[in-house]
C-alpha cells in the first residue's frame, strides 16, 4: 500500500508542478504558442518558421516589446499528430494561456486547432499548413494563413503550364490531402486555360514512398507529354532523385510545386528542366530586403533559410503591425486589425485579405537548372506571378462555406 | 463403452501410433502400459480429439467421436487428467473447478451474472471429496506439485465425465502422495461409478488398480486382458525384456 | 496451513471490500473535479477516462482472455469514425449515432475476429495487425468519405457536450457505466471462463469449452467497448483523424495496460492516467518523449512486469511465480 | 476502375522487372526479421529502427569517404555491420535477459528499443532529413525496345540473389546455421547438448539485424533518409513473414515477390488504389493458408 501512496504523490507534484509556474510570472507579457512539427521529415520547414519568428521576436523584444509587452514564445512538438497536436493546442490556450495560437506544417492538425480556436476565441496563423480548406471552405473568424495554400499553388501552376504547348498530362502525387488538393486546384484552372488538356491517368502513392520507380514505369508507358506531380516534403526529393535515375525528365516535362527548393539536398546532381512553383528562394528576389533577412539569418543559424523561414517572417511582423494598428492587447481589436493590413517583406508588399484571412503571396515560376556561382540546381528564367492573379475567388469560398 | 479400432497417427516421419486397439468396458479401471515412446500419450490425445488420427477410428457408446473438437469429446461424456499438470495457473483453486462446472452446466456464455454466487454447492463438494476445501482460496500456481495434480484431476471430475482418463497420475509424486491418490482414485470410481483409463509406469500401482490392463509398445497394441494374463503372455515378456525368451 | 489460507481468503474479501469503497470515493471525486480545477485539467481528466476506458477495453481481452490483441486502435477509430460519418455525412441523430458507432466497431471485432480466432497467439496478433492495417490504408484513402488524412473536423454536436465541462461529464458517467459493466462481465461466468482460456487453453477445451467461440465473444465485446471510447474521443476533442486506427497507437495502449497491470482491473486506468499525463505535461520541458517512453517500458519490462498495480495486489499471489513455474517443468 | 495504360506485354514485364527490384530491399529486410523471428522467437519491431539506422549511418560514412563510389560501396558493408554490433550490445545487455518472456513482452521490448532508437537518430542527425546521391556508375538507366530500367534498379537484381545464395550457405553449409536451425524447433535439446545456444542466439539475431542494416543502406541513396521512414517497411516486413511463414526465410522470399509484384502490377492497373493490391494478396493468402505459405518453423 506504501508503494502506491508514493505513487500517488509522485504524479500528484508531477502534474502540479506547472500549476506553480504558472502563478509565479507577474508580469504580462504577449504570449505565442507554437504547435507544430519539430521531429521527423516535416522538421525542416518548421525548424525555419520557429527560428525566423524567434528571430524578429528577439528584435523586438529588445526594442521594448509590442505596446509595452514583452513576447514570449512557447512551442510544443506535435511529431506530425493530429491527437497530439489538439492535445498541445489545447494546453497551450487552457493553461498556459497563450495570446495567439501560431501552427502547423501538418494540415490535418491545422484544421482540428483551428476549430479548437474557433471554439475558444483565441486567433490562429496557420504557418505552414497548406490545404486551402484553412482558409477556404472550413475558414473562420479566429484562423489566419501566412503561407501559400493549394488553391493558390495550383492556379499559379496553371497559369504557368497553360502557356507551354503540353495537352496529354498525367498526375501523380503524394495521396493525402495536400497532393489531391493541390492536383484538383491544379486541373480545374488548367482545364479552363487550356481545354484542349487531357488527362490521361493518375497514380497517387503512399507519403514516405520508398521506390517511385514502378510508378515512373508506368506512367512512362502512358506516353504523356507532362507529368503534374503533386508531393510534398522529403518525398519531392526522392522524386527528384528517381526523376534523375530513370531520365525523366528527359523524356517529358515535369512539373513539380517546390522543386526548386527541394532540389538543394541533391546538390549538382539534382534533374534539370522542371517546373517549378515557390513562393521564396534565398536568391530571388534580389532586393536589399531579402539579401538582408537572408544575411541576419545566415549569420544566426548558419544555413540558408528556407520558405519556413518567410512564413516566420511573415507571422512575426504581422502580429506585431496588427497590436500596434489595434493599440491593445485585445483579441477582437486584433483581429480587425490584422484584416487587410500590409507588411514589408523579403518578397515585397504583401497584404493579410480581409475576406478570407488568406495572405496575398506572389508566386515565383522557374526551371531548375545549373547556374555559375551556385553549389546546387537554381530556378532560372523566374516569372513572378502576382499574388492578386493567383488568390482562390471570393465568390467561390463563399460557396464552399454556405455548403458547410 | 470406448472402442478404439486400428488408430494410426505420425508426426513428420515418425509414427507414434499405427493401428492401436483397445476397447474398455463400462465401469472397468484400465490400465495401459508400455515403454516410454510406446504411444499411451499420443493415444489418449487422439481419443480426447486434441489430434486428429491419420487412420482407424475411436467409437464411444457405439458414436464415432475422432472427428470431433475436444470440448465436444467433453461434452460426450470423457474427461481428461493431464500428465504434465494443466490447470489454470492465476486463478484461486476455486475458481478453477468452477469454471469446469460453469462450462459442464453451460453457463460459459453468462455475461451479467456474478461468478461469484454460481454453482458454489458442486464446487465446494468436488473440492470436499478431493481434500482440497482448505485452499479453496489459494492461487492454483501455489499449490504444491502434488496437490496441483489433485486439482486437475478435480477438474476433470468436475465435467462429471462417464470416462475420465488419467495420463500418469502419480508421475513425480512421492510415495506419501501417490499412496494418497490411489486411495483417491479408488475412492472416487467407487463413489461416482466411474470409468477410468488409466495409463502408469508404476506397475505395482498398475497391478492393485486395474481391472483390464493394456499393453503398447511401437504404436501397436501387444495385448489386453485381465492383469494375471497380462503378466503371463510371453509377448509382454518379450516387449519387456527385448526379445529374450 | 487452513489458517493461511483462510486468512489469505479474508484479505482478499477485505481487498475487495477496500477496492469496493475506492470506487465509491473515486466517483464521487470525479463529479466535484469540474468546480476544483481549472478548465484545462478537466479537459486532461476527460482525456485520462477516455484513454482508461480504451485501455480497459484492450485489457478485457489482453489480461482477461490472454490473446494478442495487436491492434485494438482499429476499433477504437471505427467508433470514432462512424460516429462522427453519422453525424456529418447521414445527419443522424445524436442518439442514433452515440448507439451506432459502438456497434460497428462490435460488428468490425466479429469480422476481424473470425478470421482471426482461428490462429493463436503470435499468429493471431500477426493477423490481427495486418487486417488492422488495411482497414486503416482504407479510412486513409478513402477521401470522399473518410476525408482521407485530414480526418473529419467540425463536427456538429451540441454545445451542453462539446464545452469542456459538457464533455467530461458524459465522458466520466459514460466511462464509470462502462467501467462497472466490464467489472461484472469479468466476474461473469463468462469473464471466469475467458481467464481460464488465458491461463490454459488446453485444458479449458478439455472441460468443454469452445474456446475459438468464446473468444470471438470477447473480442466483440472488446471491440464494442472500445468503440465507445472512440465515441468519447470524438465528444472531447471534437475531431477525428486516421492517426487513431494506426498500428503504434495499439502499442501505446498495451503499453498502459503493461504500465498499470493487465492481470488487474484498474490497471490499465493508471497506466493510461500516466501515459497521457506524461506526454501532456512533458511536452512543456522536453521534445525527447519517445526516449522517455521507449525507457519507461524497457525498465517496465525488466523489473516490473506485472505492473504497478500487480505488485501492490501482489502480496496476495506472491509465491505463484515461482511454483507456476516448477510446476510447468 | 478503368485500366489506365493499354496493357502491353512490354508495359507488363516491364513493371516485373522493376518490381523485382523492389522485392529485392523486401526481401532483404523480411528475410532477416524471419530469421530472427524463427530461431530465437523475437518479432522484434526494431528492426525497421535498424533498417533507418542503416540509412543513417550509410550517408553518414558516404560523406566520410567523400561521397565516391567506393565510399558508397564501403558503406554498404560499414553501415550493415555498426548496425550488427549495434544490435550485438543491445542483445547482450538486453535482450538475453529475456528470451523466457512471452512473445508479447519481447514484441513490447522491442517497440521500447525502436522509440529509442528513433530519438537516437533524432539527436544524433537532428529532426530533419537527409539525402545521399547514387554514386555516378549506378546514375541513369538503361533502356532497350521501349523499356527502361534504372542502372540502380539492376545492382539490386544482381545483390537480391547474392544475399539469397548468401543466407542458404549460412544456413545449411555452415555450423551456426544447423544449431540455430536446431535451435529453432527443439531450444531445450540443443541446448542439452552441451552447445552454448546463448551464443548462437547472438549470432543470429546479428545476422538478422546485418540484413536490415544492408536493406537500410541499399535504399539510401534512391530516397530521403529520414525519420520515420521505418513505420510503414516494418509492418510490410512483418505481413511478409506471416504470409511466407513464420521463421521461414524461403517463405520471407516467396512473400516478398507476392509483394513487391502486386505492388508494382497494382500500379500499372488501378494506381489510384495500388496500395490496397498487396494488402488484398497477404488477406487471401492467410485466407486460404492461415499459418503461411511455406512451413514454419514452429
Amino acid at each position: 500500500m506504501r508503494k502506491l501512496w508514493a505513487l500517488i504523490v509522485c504524479l500528484g507534484i508531477f502534474f502540479c508542478m506547472p500549476f506553480t509556474a504558472c502563478f509565479a510570472s507577474a508580469a504580462k507579457p504577449i504570449r505565442i504558442g507554437i504547435v507544430d512539427t519539430y521531429s521527423g521529415p516535416a522538421s525542416y520547414y518548421s525548424d525555419d518558421v520557429r527560428d525566423a519568428f524567434l528571430m524578429i521576436v528577439d528584435k523586438i523584444n529588445s526594442s521594448g516589446g509590442i505596446l509595452g509587452h514583452k513576447v514570449q514564445v512557447l512551442t510544443r512538438d506535435d511529431k506530425f499528430r493530429v491527437d497530439l497536436g489538439l492535445s498541445e493546442a489545447k494546453e497551450l490556450i487552457m493553461r498556459e494561456h497563450v495570446n495567439i495560437l501560431m501552427g502547423t506544417i501538418n494540415s490535418a492538425v491545422s484544421l482540428a486547432v483551428s476549430d479548437l480556436c474557433k471554439k475558444e476565441k483565441v486567433p490562429f496563423l496557420v504557418t505552414f499548413g497548406k490545404s486551402a480548406k484553412i482558409t477556404g471552405a472550413d475558414g473562420n473568424h479566429y484562423v489566419f494563413s501566412v503561407d501559400e495554400n493549394t488553391a493558390m499553388i495550383g492556379k499559379a501552376a496553371a497559369i504557368a503550364l497553360a502557356k507551354k504547348p503540353y495537352t496529354r498530362y498525367w498526375i501523380a502525387g503524394d495521396d493525402y490531402e495536400y497532393g489531391h488538393d493541390l492536383a484538383d486546384s491544379l486541373w480545374k484552372n488548367l482545364k479552363k486555360r487550356n481545354p484542349k488538356a487531357v488527362l490521361l491517368g493518375q497514380s497517387w502513392w503512399k507519403l514516405g514512398e520508398p521506390d517511385f520507380t514502378p510508378y515512373i514505369s508506368a506512367i512512362l508507358a502512358a506516353k504523356p507529354d507532362c507529368l503534374i506531380v503533386a508531393t510534398g516534403g522529403p518525398d519531392c526529393v526522392s522524386f527528384l532523385k528517381a526523376t534523375k535515375a530513370s531520365g525523366l525528365n528527359h523524356k517529358l516535362a515535369v512539373y513539380m510545386h517546390t522543386a526548386a527548393v527541394s532540389i538543394k539536398p541533391l546538390g549538382m546532381d539534382g534533374p534539370q528542366g522542371v517546373l517549378s512553383t515557390d513562393t521564396y528562394y534565398t536568391y530571388f528576389p534580389e532586393t536589399a530586403a531579402n539579401k538582408k533577412f537572408v544575411a541576419e539569418f545566415e549569420k544566426r543559424y548558419h544555413h540558408e533559410p528556407n520558405a519556413g523561414a518567410l512564413a516566420g517572417y511573415l507571422a512575426a511582423v504581422f502580429i506585431q503591425k496588427a497590436y500596434k494598428k489595434a493599440g491593445a492587447i485585445n483579441t477582437e481589436k486584433f483581429i480587425d486589425a490584422l484584416q487587410g493590413t500590409s507588411v514589408a517583406s523579403p518578397v515585397g508588399k504583401v497584404t493579410m485579405r480581409a475576406f478570407d484571412h488568406e495572405v496575398v503571396l506572389p508566386m515565383f515560376v522557374g526551371v531548375t537548372k545549373k547556374e555559375p556561382g551556385f553549389k546546387y540546381l537554381v530556378a532560372s528564367d523566374i516569372v513572378t506571378i502576382p499574388g492578386k492573379q493567383i488568390m482562390p475567388s471570393i465568390a467561390g469560398i463563399k460557396a464552399a462555406r454556405a455548403k458547410h | 463403452m470406448l472402442r478404439v479400432e486400428g488408430i494410426c497417427k505420425s508426426f513428420d516421419r515418425f509414427n507414434a501410433l499405427c493401428g492401436a486397439d483397445l476397447h474398455v468396458d463400462s465401469g472397468k479401471i484400465v490400465a495401459v502400459i508400455g515403454p516410454n515412446g510406446a504411444g499411451k500419450s499420443t493415444m489418449f490425445k487422439v481419443i480426447t480429439g486434441h489430434w486428429k488420427p491419420d487412420g482407424g477410428r475411436v467409437l464411444f457408446r457405439g458414436e464415432p467421436i475422432s472427428s470431433l473438437s475436444p470440448h465436444q469429446i467433453c461434452r460426450k461424456g470423457i474427461s481428461m487428467a493431464f500428465q504434465i499438470v494443466n490447470i489454470f495457473n492465476r486463478m484461486t483453486v476455486f475458481e478453477n473447478v468452477q469454471a469446469a462446472v460453469l462450462s459442464h452446466r453451460r453457463q460459459a456464455g453468462k455475461i451479467f451474472r456474478s461468478a461469484s454466487k454460481m454453482a458454489v454447492g458442486q464446487t465446494m463438494e468436488i473440492l470436499e471429496s478431493v481434500g482440497l476445501r482448505e485452499r479453496a482460496g489459494c492461487i492454483a500456481g501455489t499449490l504444491s506439485y502434488g496437490d496441483q495434480k489433485v486439482l486437475e484431476m478435480a477438474i476433470a471430475l468436475s465435467t462429471r465425465p462417464k470416462l475420465l482418463i488419467l495420463d500418469e497420475p502419480t508421475a513425480g509424486m512421492s510415495p506419501e502422495e501417490t499412496a494418497v491418490c490411489t486411495g483417491l482414485i479408488r475412492r472416487l470410481t467407487a463413489e461416482n461409478g466411474l470409468t477410468v483409463l488409466f495409463c502408469e509406469h508404476n506397475i505395482e500401482l498398475v497391478l492393485s488398480l486395474s481391472d483390464e490392463i493394456m499393453v503398447m509398445q511401437g504404436g501397436k497394441t501387444i495385448i489386453q486382458d485381465i492383469p494375471e494374463a497380462v503378466r503371463q503372455s510371453p509377448a509382454v515378456r518379450e516387449a519387456y525384456l527385448g526379445g529374450a525368451p | 496451513m487452513s489458517e493461511a489460507s483462510s486468512s489469505l481468503a479474508y484479505r482478499l474479501r477485505s481487498l475487495r471490500r477496500l477496492e469496493t469503497f475506492a470506487c465509491l470515493a473515486a466517483v464521487i471525486v470525479l463529479l466535484l473535479l469540474p468546480f476544483v480545477l481549472p478548465d484545462f485539467y478537466v479537459y486532461f481528466a476527460a482525456l485520462v477516462l477516455v484513454t482508461g476506458l480504451f485501455a480497459t477495453s484492450l485489457n478485457l481481452v489482453l489480461g482477461y482472455g490472454g490473446m494478442y490483441q495487436f491492434h485494438h486502435a482499429v476499433f477504437y477509430g471505427a467508433g470514432a469514425y462512424a460516429f462522427a460519418l453519422m453525424l456529418t455525412k447521414a445527419h443522424a441523430p445524436l442518439w442514433l449515432a452515440c448507439l451506432c458507432a459502438p456497434l460497428v466497431s462490435a460488428v468490425l471485432g466479429f469480422l476481424i475476429g473470425a478470421i482471426c480466432v482461428r490462429l493463436s497467439k503470435l499468429y493471431f496478433g500477426m493477423l490481427q495487425l495486418s487486417l488492422g492495417s488495411l482497414v486503416w490504408a482504407i479510412v486513409y484513402r478513402w477521401y470522399s468519405f473518410t476525408g482521407g488524412d485530414n480526418g473529419i473536423n467540425e463536427i456538429p454536436l451540441p454545445n451542453a457536450i462539446s464545452s469542456t465541462t459538457g464533455a467530461y461529464y458524459l465522458t466520466a458517467v459514460v466511462v464509470v457505466v462502462c467501467l462497472f459493466l466490464m467489472y461484472r462481465i469479468v466476474n461473469s461466468p463468462f469473464g471466469k471462463i475467458f481467464q481460464a482460456i488465458r491461463d490454459n487453453p488446453q485444458r479449458s477445451e478439455a472441460i468443454g469449452v469452445n474456446i475459438r467461440l468464446h473468444q470471438l465473444k470477447g473480442e466483440v465485446i472488446a471491440a464494442f467497448f472500445a468503440g465507445i471510447a472512440g465515441v468519447l474521443y470524438v465528444v472531447v476533442e471534437g475531431t477525428v483523424v486516421p492517426d487513431m486506427l494506426f498500428w503504434t497507437v495499439s502499442l501505446e495502449v498495451m503499453v498502459m495496460c503493461l504500465l498499470g497491470g493487465w492481470y488487474t482491473f484498474l490497471g490499465p486506468l493508471l497506466g493510461a492516467a500516466v501515459i497521457v499525463g506524461l506526454r501532456t505535461f512533458t511536452g512543456a520541458y522536453t521534445e525527447h518523449w519517445s526516449l522517455i517512453l521507449g525507457i519507461i517500458l524497457m525498465a517496465l519490462i525488466l523489473w516490473l512486469p506485472e505492473g504497478v498495480l500487480g505488485l501492490i495486489v501482489k502480496p496476495a499471489n506472491s509465491k505463484m511465480e515461482l511454483s507456476a513455474e516448477t510446476g510447468r517443468k | 476502375m478503368h485500366l489506365a495504360v493499354q496493357l502491353t506485354l512490354a508495359s507488363l514485364s516491364q513493371q516485373v522487372l522493376v518490381g523485382l527490384a523492389e522485392t529485392t530491399t523486401l526481401f532483404i529486410v523480411s528475410s532477416g526479421l524471419s530469421l530472427v523471428l524463427g530461431v530465437l522467437r523475437i518479432p522484434n519491431i526494431s528492426h525497421g529502427a535498424l533498417y533507418m539506422l542503416g540509412a543513417f549511418l550509410a550517408y553518414s560514412i558516404t560523406r566520410m569517404l567523400g561521397g565516391t563510389a567506393a565510399g558508397f560501396f564501403a558503406s554498404l558493408l560499414l553501415a550493415p555491420l555498426a548496425v550488427a554490433f549495434i544490435s550485438l550490445v543491445v542483445e547482450r545487455f538486453l535482450l538475453s535477459r529475456l528470451y523466457e518472456r512471452d512473445h508479447l513482452m519481447l514484441l513490447l521490448f522491442t517497440f521500447a528499443l525502436a522509440l529509442v532508437f528513433n530519438d537516437v537518430v533524432n539527436i544524433v542527425w537532428g529532426a530533419g532529413y537527409r539525402s545521399m546521391q547514387l554514386p555516378s556508375m549506378f546514375q541513369g538507366s538503361f533502356s532497350f525496345s521501349g523499356l527502361f530500367l534504372p542502372r540502380y534498379s539492376l545492382f539490386l537484381l544482381c545483390v537480391g540473389p547474392l544475399v539469397a545464395i548468401g543466407l542458404w550457405f549460412l544456413i545449411n553449409r555452415t555450423k551456426i546455421g544447423k544449431i540455430s536451425r536446431a535451435a529453432a524447433v527443439h531450444r531445450e535439446m540443443v541446448g542439452a547438448v552441451g552447445i552454448n545456444v546463448s551464443w548462437v542466439f547472438a549470432a543470429v539475431f546479428m545476422i538478422g539485424c546485418f540484413l536490415a542494416g544492408l536493406g537500410g543502406s541499399l535504399v539510401a541513396p534512391t530516397q530521403s533518409i529520414t525519420q520515420g521512414m521505418d513505420a510503414s517497411i516494418i509492418i510490410e516486413a512483418f505481413l511478409i513473414v506471416i504470409m511466407g511463414g513464420l521463421g521461414n526465410v524461403w517463405g520471407a522470399l516467396l512473400g516478398s515477390l507476392i509483394f513487391g509484384l502486386t505492388d508494382s502490377l497494382g500500379v500499372l492497373i488501378w494506381p489510384q488504389f495500388s496500395i490496397v493490391f498487396p494488402y488484398a494478396a497477404v488477406i487471401v493468402v492467410l485466407l486460404l493458408r492461415p499459418a503461411g505459405l511455406l512451413r514454419s518453423t514452429w
